[in-house]
């Protein structure tokens, strides 16, 4: 077998060498009646070729997604990704390494986390960043743990604007800890900040804002923050699409404590919904309270600039059940498309690029009212908006399929309310020929 | 070597956009409240300047294709390329976890055929395929246990660890919601069974346990181990941390455990990514599929679908697992097929006990046993001459070698001395022996210059960075002076 | 510009540095009669997203050739290339970096070119090989010339089964150099030896034979180099099908004097006809007078085992007009895909390749002339054989097509009198199952 | 390093065939004459030994990502990697180059942009991209000079070469039958209007130039040369070695060249891959277009299809160029557009005067001029302290950097101790300052410690091979001892 190195004459001579007679000497503790007597059933062993022409066999049951363009987003951002990542991702220092536990072995990865982690913190403001957590979802429900842990208390105020499944996942992590649940409802696509006023009180723990919000809406997040620590909560931001940071204010400027994101928009494919990138961001005085791996700054020896793991008495190898969270492998991989992408677009290309995805989607936003086949209020959003049409849904799919296009996604799934209603996302890979086309097939 | 932004150069572009033909300013869009007044400082570089950047910095890690990786308990397996090259395919990479259910039918497929081998190689009922790392694994799996028992009308508030376990066991069972019992080895390095007698009770919702354990032994008593647990209504936790020793060997599920996390980024051969992403597939029997997390994969007639079991935990995260990582282990496994798979278990355990049988007489192992897939050394011996374990981990990095995982599991009977070495079945003889050499060239070293290793490595970029100076002062981003 | 890194500001401040007020300043030596003024009537520039879906849409305009599987070969032979040839190509060391000029900084390079020669060493025989000239009709020409160099004649006699644009390529390089060229006629699909005992004489300066030949049969070489040896010419060996000396035996023990061979074969994509790996195998005796490139071992100054670049005295940069050839680039990105292949493959592995090839296509031959529709000769043949059939063109064409295959070579294009008959090639891309199929649809 | 012979291991497996269910054996089909007897002696290896050998070899060589590489002539500017991603999508590199002529519709559509585009920028009028490299453009260059006056009824006998050309334009001349007459360079570097004069006659197929010479200079007498050759009946051959200082400035066809070659590998940013594939796409006017090679793409009517130019010197290799050469140079003519290239030879010029500049007090060039895309200096000052320029060279690499082309051209104004230096565009001042840097404090070494520079390079896995020894006694394969 190709993956195994050693042959059969070896693994004999290694026999002898240990002093056995045979490999079952060396299992004897593996009790008779445990042991698996037949033939695993699984297919195999396929040769290379057969093997590519059957996963790429599977592969073609899909749509071909490389010539389709998402008018859905709701989490999951298709945004154009340079060929340098691809490159970068494929240096097998990169992807075959393991966790930088040897800090002499990895000062690649180490410093791809804290050049991250400066990106990161010119982003949001914050200086305590811990840039990989599996996605943005376990992330903000890592962040509502946090906010327990830092305050003690046991009550969270939740947006009904934060993402469906992000709300689901803090369900399932708080679940274990008799935690009061309170959701916001929202009005104008923005969530109610009359309404938060009643939801409050001081046993809450954190309020959870998300903005740009699920709609895409961008939320006053300064007086949600504002409002939290009136009744001495945390104000915890979750930020799904992260290129709006980009344009808008810093978290930490809108009096925010704890940022919960994701990074997917920074160079991560769709992947049909994963591996993406959590990532947290707070303050330093609340640094030791987070969870996962954060790499700092030291020297070494002769005293040249290295990077370390760092502040790891917070961490689950060193203090077991009392650590912040059962972090172990993150999804580091990701940090060097991260890190690639925001040095290849940096200050400019970034707020460039973001610039481009309101533009683009304010456009088609107004460009299909004037359809007369949608209508939607009017609020402040990034990339994503919704409206609410009069077309059916599988007319809409059809004539959006006919030219390429994948549906924006039906609200009435998560929103039991909004029955025609759908979540649009745009952002560069459609080029304003493309918006018209949309805007001319549903404008029928 | 210098951070991207030292190399920033003012107005230098790295990055191309197709020309904004819309009309308005930004200013007409996002409302003032909101608009930063100004642009982030993210660093201004060319596209060279960032692969030359990532080039250089490629070159201060070390991989599984640079050499030999012997870290314990992490299988460091070789990652074949083909796998790589499949989980890039554009159908795969560009899927949108909302698109219709009828344009991800590959995916979907995929994961259901994934879902079957896996159930078949460890003789389980289900899987969610969910969980993104092996801790997250198992979360979900304690969390599984704990409303099993919820539904019962009788929960229970204790889980069973042993002393050997890796730190996620405890760290997992907390966040569940558990409060940790430590369960203590015997003088074989297996779990003390009167010690675990005594703590196994009906507020105790079960063990976790690791087998082979971390300290490469197999749980002979596994089967006694079952029969407590489950005597007094307990589960049966299952880490596959060390799953590559029992491929077609043994099935977690046929030993009596109920709950099994695999990590695909272990046996299964998708690579670690410098720390992720993997994924832990959680599988379980009968009686515990209706906690699984939602969604799961089904074959519902014309269609694969989704389904909701019926008594969920919930989600542990947003859209479905890890999709390229589950492509990376499918293809491993279709490319092993059952003889495959069970040579690998063959020849990991030659390989470590191979190791073992040379390295014994010079780095002492605490138990006197074949080992399965890795072996358990220590260094104790050289503690004499003033050298650490963690000193002949670093002058190994000298020779060309990745250090075996050292210090863990950290406790007595190792003298807090451990080496623990995992060969995997990717390595051949002739690397195991160069390794051999080198350690027992190393122990002849730590005794004649122990200068030598305390100093160690020479050759790398930095050398023994200052932990201490970072945890007291942390910096954690760059500032411009 | 992102592939320009230096901004505006930083121009102007090296023009300062320069001592001069303008660019204008640096380029008064061009007369302004001879400077473009207009700008290029050049597309672009387009952004790397709009630059990947307009190239794509190129790409588009081909068949979908990853679906399809080629009964064509005629001198370009799909095989399947393991993945990891490709991760190896993409290691930007080889790949962008020029040629190993500088020993120190090219140890990777030059070590895979003497690698090569070994493989190629133990595949023909020889000792003195050039591992990487342009291509195998390339590499032909500049043998030829070679033996004209060696014996210091001017007439060569040619197999009428040598690749026919190998033959073209000859006359164009011999052109200049007032040649007589000898075509021999064929037989049963290999080359007449009777005829060549005719066109023989002693101003011959060489025999070229290839083996397998145009029509993949296999020739008796030996008897050839015999003959070549008679008459104090030279006998030179083409391989199109390197593959082939995987089974047969090695040219040197045939006689040979030269060999010159298409690697294409080892690990090389099809790539529409190029770049593809030509290469030359000699004896020692004859090593000055080859050209191109060849690494050789030696030692560093501290005694470690090196390679450089070696006999260099034969090339143009040293010797410009009175070099063996105007051979400077190379193909020797293709040397680490050949090595890797070979060194994969190895000595049981591309032993079994060449049978399942030799076998794959003998049992297509023999189910095709089943089924009536196909007649032919007997001759021993490697991977390739030419049928004669009473299908019209487009109607086999058609049914190859609907199964997703490429039709063979229609030899009437090479050869007037040939004018039903198909050149047929079979790799191991095709399974049994796939030859059925072929046989089926064909058989009708 | 070992070879990989020397990792060899008897049974050991790197390959997985699909498997053979034919039957009979191969001595039914091959004939015992033909037969080997014993299988070919390559090494046996598995994956994981292939791909850790070739990433070892990979860190011994050094390409553009690494660094600065400032050979002379050679323009080893930043390859981007779209370029590489573009030309290995499916449908290029498995294209079958006997597939029918609507198979191939894609291609044949990226050849005939391709040739516009070029035809544009160079201002000539029909283009092969048959050639592989630029050598082999050449060959095709005078090749078509020769058939042209064959055809005429006038054969020429003689080429003019500058005595600064590159080793290729003779080479090529004398492939294609021609005697080779030098002419000289005159007291500024550039051609010796003198001397040509009196060599140009009517036995003269006409002469083969760089422009800007390989000095880095340009004819300022170019039209005067022009003027020369073609009042004599013959043609002027432009060597595109150099095209990197032109582009969107001069065109060779405005400025009377009859043929040209480009070599898509410096100018148009394919990589030079350890050596090649390159390609040297020769370009030519109206009167000479039915002599190139055959065959041409043509867009003739419904399909882009090809066709053989009348009086065609023939073929030089087999089927068409090196296709995925040619996306690659397309591609990046594409992201670059009409400004684009005009930038790319204005960065490059300034480029590399600035290091004449900055350098040229230490390392004394031969012309006060300014110089176009590359510098030519020397190391003639260092000749007293027994150090040569090769030493000086040698020294680059122990601080990073390619060392540039040494020893070309080599005559005597530059006391045959040339450096020349070619930054291209894709440098930025601080890798330019940081190299100019380094030169100077090298220069202050040779005069201070000269040894250290006679010993370089110290940080190489290997340091100054002996060429003689390789030379005199040739090991030009392995041999099992």
């Amino acid at each position: 077998m190709r993956y195994i190195s050693n042959t059969k004459e070896q693994l004999e001579e290694m026999l002898k060498e240990i002093g056995v007679s045979s490999f079952e000497d060396l299992i004897r503790d593996i009790p008779q009646d445990l042991r698996y007597k037949s033939n695993l059933k699984v297919k195999g062993p396929l040769s290379e070729e057969e093997l590519i022409s059957y996963i790429k066999s599977i592969e073609q049951e899909n749509a071909d997604f490389a010539l389709l363009k998402p008018l859905v987003g709701a989490g999951a951002y298709k945004h154009f990704v340079p060929s340098v990542i691809k490159t970068i991702l494929s240096r097998e220092e990169f992807y075959t390494a393991y966790t930088p536990y040897q800090p002499e072995l990895a000062q690649g990865t180490l410093q791809t986390m804290f050049e991250v982690q400066t990106h990161l913190s010119r982003l949001t403001g914050f200086d305590a960043i811990v840039p990989s957590i599996y996605d943005g979802a376990s992330a903000t429900a890592e962040a509502v743990l946090m906010t327990m842990r830092l305050s003690g208390k046991n009550r969270i105020v939740i947006s009904k604007l934060l993402h469906p499944q992000y709300i689901e996942t803090i369900k399932t992590y708080v679940a274990p800890h008799k935690t009061e649940i309170v959701e916001i409802p929202y009005n104008d696509n923005l969530t109610d900040i009359n309404a938060v006023k009643d939801l409050m009180n001081n046993d809450t723990a954190v309020l959870v804002i998300q903005s740009p919000n699920f709609f895409g809406g961008i939320e006053d997040v300064e007086a949600f923050s504002k409002l939290a620590h009136e009744y001495g909560a945390l104000s915890l931001q979750v930020v799904v699409e992260s290129l709006s940071l980009a344009l808008l204010k810093s978290p930490k400027d809108l009096g925010v404590d704890i940022v919960s994101g994701e990074a997917q928009s920074f160079g991560i494919d769709l992947n049909f919904g994963g591996p993406y990138n959590g990532y947290l961001a707070t303050k330093m005085d609340f640094v030791r309270q987070l969870p996962g791996r954060i790499a700092g700054e030291t020297v070494d020896r002769n005293g040249k600039r290295a990077f370390v793991m760092t502040l790891r008495s917070r961490e689950q190898d060193i203090k077991r059940e009392k650590a912040t969270s059962n972090l172990c492998t993150s999804h580091n991989l990701n940090l060097y498309a991260i890190d690639a992408y925001l040095s290849l677009f940096g200050k400019e290309g970034l707020y460039d690029l973001a610039t481009y995805n309101v533009k683009a989607s304010h456009y088609l936003r107004s460009r299909l009212l004037q359809t007369g086949h949608f209508k939607g209020v009017e609020y402040p959003f990034f990339n994503e908006f919704v409206l609410e049409t009069d077309l059916e849904e599988n007319v809409m799919s059809e004539r959006l399929k006919s030219i390429n296009v994948i549906p924006p996604l039906k609200l009435s799934t998560y929103f039991e309310g909004l029955v025609n209603s759908y979540l649009f996302a745009v952002t560069e890979v459609f080029s304003k020929d493309d918006l018209d086309r949309i805007v001319e097939v549903l404008g029928r | 070597m210098k951070l991207i932004y030292e190399k920033s150069v003012k107005g230098r572009i790295g990055y191309s956009l197709r020309k904004d033909e819309f009309e308005g300013s930004i200013e007409d869009f996002i409302p003032e409240y909101a608009l930063s007044k100004t642009k982030k400082e993210l660093p201004e570089v060319s596209e060279v300047d960032v692969v030359r950047h990532f080039t250089r910095l490629s070159k201060l890690n070390y991989g599984v294709d640079d050499g030999f990786y012997p870290l314990g308990s992490c299988t460091m397996k070789y990652n074949p390329k083909v796998n790589e090259y499949l989980a890039t395919l554009d159908n795969f990479t560009q899927a949108h976890p909302f698109a219709h259910i009828e344009f991800v039918q590959g995916n979907l497929r995929l994961m259901f055929e994934l879902e079957e081998a896996l159930k078949e190689i460890t003789g389980m009922d289900r899987f969610t395929l969910m969980p993104s790392a092996g801790a997250h694994g198992e979360l979900v799996g304690v969390l599984i246990m704990r409303k099993y028992f919820e539904d019962q009308g009788k929960p229970r508030s204790k889980m069973l660890i042993p002393d050997s376990a890796h730190g996620t066991n405890p760290a997992s069972s907390a966040m569940a919601g558990f409060k940790v019992v430590e369960v203590k080895s015997n003088a074989v390095g297996n779990v003390d069974l009167d010690d675990l007698k005594a703590k196994m009770d009906e507020d105790t919702a079960g063990i976790m346990l690791t087998n082979p354990n971390t300290v490469g032994l197999f749980e002979r008593q596994i089967q006694e181990i079952a029969e407590v647990v489950h005597s007094k209504g307990g589960l049966l936790y299952y880490d596959g941390a060390n799953l590559n020793a029992l491929l077609g060997i043994v099935r977690p599920g046929d030993a009596g455990f109920d709950v099994v996390h695999l990590n695909l980024h272990k046996t299964f051969s998708t690579p670690h990514g410098s720390g992720g992403p993997g994924a832990g597939a959680v599988g379980v029997k009968k009686n515990l599929v209706e906690f699984l997390p939602s969604p799961l994969v089904c074959n519902c007639g014309k269609y694969f679908g989704l389904e909701e079991p019926r008594k969920s935990i919930g989600r542990v995260k947003a859209f479905f697992g890890n999709f390229t990582v589950l492509v990376k282990a499918y293809a491993w496994i279709l490319s092993m097929g059952p003889q495959g798979l069970k040579e690998v278990s063959e020849t990991s355990i030659i390989n470590a006990n191979y190791v073992l049988a040379k390295l014994k007489k010079y780095y002492r192992p605490a138990y006197d046993r074949f080992c399965m897939h890795e072996c358990v050394l220590t260094g104790r011996d050289y503690k004499e001459y003033g050298v650490k374990t963690l000193d002949i981990a670093k002058r190994l990095i000298d020779y060309g070698f990745h250090p075996p995982t050292i210090y863990f599991p950290h406790f007595e009977p190792y003298a807090q001395e451990t080496i623990m070495v995992e060969p995997t079945e990717s390595e051949g003889k002739e690397t195991i022996d160069e390794f051999i050499n080198v350690m027992i060239k190393i122990s002849e070293e730590a005794k004649t210059n122990p200068q030598l290793l305390k100093e160690a490595p020479h050759i790398t970029y930095v050398s023994r960075p200052d932990e201490v100076k970072a945890n007291r002062e942390p910096v954690l981003v760059y500032k411009e002076k």
